[in-house]
């Protein structure tokens, strides 16, 4: 198993036609993703290196079967995008666009988390990859490979560098999933927490947060009382000064709130070991791993 | 973007909050002129972003034309906490009977719009919040429902405002919202609200912060945004669409995702360095862009040495080594350069850069060995 | 209310949705006027509240202001399926392309609304629902989301209109949503929207229905409603507040709530009596709304004998047989009336009618029983 | 038991101190239910005999503990009362207001309902009444006595005929439920239905639609798959014609839907017998109970 895509996932993508949009799908594709369709109104019936291209995501559900979507168009038209791919039927629709209103969020994020039967990652996030099976976004999937650690990243570069060094450690990965820097993801740490909870094949999970906002906070206060899998954590922005925005949106010090101390106090309450910096929490990991 | 209280006032003007009457003056002269404009009393306000300029004597009355002036020859140029006072307010002074607070804003752990309002005015809420929390009433509001009319009755009843208050708050409240959901504001806060002596209710202050991201569906907010100056580095890095904020140490950074680099500032601060700036090229960093990055970090004169952290994704290491190959022809740089690429596309990069030695170009292999070689020829620099 | 098509596109043109030039003409005259100042082509179209105008003749080109007067002059007076037409619209006679079809309605099925697209438009969409299903687009729009671009996109692609309409229809449906919404429409039908030779896209017809219940926060409604008219009997039940609709028989109905109301239909008509009106005096109905109910049931000659069938509820029956007994008094009833009453205060409305007997007053006991006297005595009366 | 409300209802009304409010809600608590509250902005202080009057629901809520709702004001404040009492935390919400556009309860009906966790019965609708527990409406109590026969009507005079009949007939009555004559009304048949099967004390339900919609078409093709307990029905308007609006803004047939025809086919089809008028279906409802 894995969470959110495997082997079973079918990925339109909105924005296929793009340069960016091209450049990564295919390459979600190269590594063995089924990608089955894009999306760009009014190029319905081309086609990008032979996957064919729809007007609407309706049409490429109907066609094609796809049920994950991945989200490459421009902010402007992102949180549309989402709502039409969410509209479609998609169950996991990844938005990889950054600089969404957070307005356009506020509404979108709420309405497809009601329905309880879509889950929405992102925006501005790095996007999924389940190593071996499929890889949705652009986490390069070369550093990454196959194993039972499951990682959660608010940040995404960061999700690049933990894989690495998870895998320089030995440790393959059973999911890794960027929730982005945003104020209002789709998804939070508590919603990839608890799948990961109840996916068979992870056994430890990697939780990478930053500064800003309670995301963290709430998550340790859930993970208290619901995992029972070791959760082994690091927070980027230790250093950050206060009222700067550190470039996401949701990355900044409102008073005494949302400092890298007091989610690390609230990890460790909840028995969670935060890590000083990306490599030692690739080695707790490690640790938590071997103990197991 | 923060505005200022003038700025504030004007958005919401737009959307029919009462606000006082007023002018913004650079000068004394402008000063006295608005106060006559205005006629009779009035008050003289340091337009800054920061909080408690009040009592570092930044708002003063005055009576007459000649005195606005000269009070607003005491406040401009005022530094208060760092912030010097390059604009004041001139506003009709009122007769004020009583003063609260209230607020829309984002409300990140709700995943909704929260409401405050409280009859203790004047004051932080942040104060009120912690020394008598049931003087604050607060309701949370369906980004997809929208404010409806009990929303209102339950801020302005829940607040206890006093009885002669609520229509012009139950009036207002509506008014406020749409400001705050129409201009994609963040916060819209005003306090105090006061109520006048002839019974009308009027936002004395307003805190309003945009939405950089919105900023494409808002012609104003490139008009609002001319008046906030820029440090030329910040306003350099800006044009380049390069996320920059200057830091006072003297190891430069440059990363892409705003997680690697506050980790990368982590990292270097562990090793007994100290950052000299945050910078995010951004995902899909090219050449260009990471050139001008470098253009940019080095042309602090603080900067004893430069950290290049890149895992690629988005951005390919490729581009990034031609960037660095590019500011190294280009820039006359004289301090040494630590880079550390991974990711996408970064054998070729690497590759390209082992190519192409130079004496300031230090290739590392990894985050922390990176980090300790930057913060030690830094420190050898100074 | 069901709007004429002038005031459709009258009230669409507010919300910017293209329709073409046009005028009313309720003179050969008037009609010739209008034609001068639209210049060249003009379709004169019959004003009416019935589908099937053009077949009727209802709708003619004229190529000249003297054959606009000519034809409006067929048209004015003309009796399309029971409707007599007062006025004509005058439009420039345009070049189509193409003819589509969409409409924005509520759902109470799905309790949401429903929008649906047709490139084939010009005729009846349940006629296209029979004869190829898979030619309508349909969305579903959730009210507290609204409308978003997809839901264009998903109606103008999923209709698999010409692409050079695309453009110009993605435009429309926004506004013709938000007339729609803002209008507190139930139904909004453009039948057909069509494609012009010169690539817009235009509301060639409009079918608009208003929501009776929020007139209030409408002032348009009131100034729609002064052109249609209201049949005599039901301006004056309107008038009084009453629910009154005209039907064929002699037994004059009048009952309190619907339900109720259509149930002694149904029972009178089983009972082998036909019913003359439908009039359902509302909840809470007092002595002086039974008793307007009663003149307006008694003015119509057709009317052999009255059925007065109240269930009390809001309504109190001691009021009822007040309003009963004001009426016996206060009217020349020369027919015979049948009261049942139950419910709140029953007791007291029955003793009431007891006290004061009169030769037309007979008291029933049932409803079955009721409605079989009141079918009797109106046979009797005929 | 019964359903929706009974001895446990503590009812806060919405325009206590209007004419009409006053006058039922007073009615309300002479049969015995428990009401505690009432609200009006501005008179927050002030009481109807007896009965404190809040300026908000949430300050009803949070000082008597109400949990059910009665909304009695003008058409043009109902669905934001409505609001409120959801919002307050009201589990029950009758509201017996008429000419509430409906625009308003398109956005106010699928809010509450997405919930999950209230009921909203109306708008322009009869109320609630479980006979010898409490009484939340219009509904004359007089006419009802305790008993097994759940009833749910569309028309709210039609409710009282039927209560009638019923009692006549010797038969009393768990809950009896107006859910109104609006095109989107709060609850439909299907939730009642639901709750009656549901129910211990109901054995027997009687179901009164009328023309216009097809809400007693769906409720037919759910009852056959989910009731268990005998189904009789009356539908008002057989002889209506079709253009026209009856009274409610729901009663009204379109082209050849929404007709008693289509109504009585579907259920019957769906083993529901349908009585030819008010009297007649309260005594199928006698030989449905008989044969049990």
């Amino acid at each position: 198993m894995s969470i959110l895509i495997d082997e079973n996932t079918k990925l339109v993508v909105s924005g296929l036609t793009g340069r960016e949009g091209s450049f990564h799908s295919l390459r979600n594709r190269d590594y063995g993703t089924n990608l089955v369709a894009g999306v760009t109104p009014g190029k319905g019936g081309q086609d990008v290196d032979g996957v064919p291209v729809f007007d609407t995501v309706a049409e490429a559900v109907k066609e094609t079967g796809a049920n994950t979507s991945m989200v490459f168009v421009p902010a402007r038209f992102a949180a549309d995008a989402a709502l039409e791919a969410y509209d479609a039927g998609c169950k996991t629709i990844v938005v990889i666009t950054e600089n969404i209103p957070a307005m356009d969020m506020a509404r979108v994020v709420p309405y497809i988390r009601a329905s309880g039967d879509a889950t929405l990652i992102g925006p501005n996030c790095p996007g999924v990859l389940s190593p071996g099976k499929a890889n949705v976004g652009i986490i390069p999937p070369e550093i990454a490979k196959p194993g039972s650690v499951g990682l959660v990243s608010r940040s995404g570069t960061l999700v690049y560098q933990i894989v690495y060094e998870l895998t320089e450690g030995g440790l393959g990965q059973s999911t890794c999933v960027g929730i982005g820097g945003d104020p209002i993801p789709g998804s939070d740490f508590i919603d990839i927490l608890s799948k990961f909870e109840a996916d068979p094949e992870t056994d430890v999970v990697v939780m990478v947060g930053e500064i800003g906002g309670d995301a963290e906070e709430r998550a340790a206060e859930w993970a208290k009382d619901n995992m029972t899998k070791p959760v082994v954590a690091y927070i980027a922005g230790r250093t950050a000064p206060p009222g700067k925005r550190m470039g996401h949106a949701g990355a900044i010090i409102s008073g005494s709130k949302g400092t890298a101390a007091a989610k690390t106090e609230a990890l460790e309450a909840a028995g969670i070991r935060v890590a000083m910096n990306p490599v030692e929490v690739a080695e707790l990991a490690v640790k938590a791993h071997a103990s197991l | 973007m923060d505005l200022f209280e003038y700025q504030g006032k004007e958005v919401l003007r737009r959307f029919e909050v009462p606000v006082p009457e007023g002018r913004v003056a650079k000068t004394p002269e402008e000063a006295a002129e608005a106060a006559r404009g205005l006629g009779g009393k009035v008050v003289v306000k340091a337009q800054v972003q920061v909080g408690g300029r009040g009592k570092a004597g930044g708002i003063k009355l005055a009576e007459s034309p000649e005195e606005a002036a000269t009070v607003a020859g005491d406040i401009l140029g005022m530094d208060i906490k760092g912030h010097v006072v390059k604009r004041v307010l001139v506003e009709r002074a009122g007769d004020i009977k009583d003063e609260y607070y209230v607020s829309f804003l984002l409300d990140r752990s709700e995943r909704n719009f929260l409401g405050m309002m409280s009859a203790e005015g004047g004051v932080e809420i942040e104060e009120v919040a912690v020394s008598n929390p049931d003087a604050i009433s607060l309701v949370h509001i369906d980004p997809l429902l929208g404010f409806s009319d009990f929303h209102a009755r339950k801020l302005v009843f829940g607040a206890n405002l006093a009885p002669e208050a609520r229509g012009g708050a139950l009036e207002m409240l509506p008014k406020l919202f749409r400001a705050f959901v129409e201009l994609d504001a963040s916060l819209v806060e005003v306090n105090p609200l006061v109520l006048t002596g002839d019974g009308k209710v009027v936002a004395l202050d307003a805190k309003v912060t945009l939405d950089d991201s919105a900023a494409y569906r808002h012609s104003i907010f490139e008009e609002l945004k001319a008046a906030h100056e820029i440090p030329e580095q910040e306003r350099l890095a800006k044009e380049k669409g390069l996320n920059f904020i200057k830091l006072d140490g003297d190891v430069g950074i440059i990363g892409n995702g705003a997680g690697l680099v506050m980790s990368t500032l982590d990292v270097v601060k562990d090793a007994g360095g100290d950052p000299a700036n945050f910078l995010d090229v951004g995902g899909g960093a090219d050449a260009d862009v990471l050139s001008a990055g470098l253009e940019v970090i080095t042309s602090n004169p603080e900067v004893k040495s430069v950290f290049v952290n890149i895992f690629g994704g988005i951005t390919r290491c490729d581009l990034v080594a031609q960037g660095i190959l590019d500011a190294l022809s280009r820039l006359d740089m004289k301090v040494p350069m630590v880079v550390r690429l991974d990711g996408t596309n970064a054998e070729e990069g690497r590759k390209m850069l082992a190519d192409q030695p130079h004496d300031l170009l230090i290739p590392a292999e990894t985050m922390l060995g990176a980090a300790a070689t930057a913060v030690e020829l830094a420190q050898k620099g100074a």
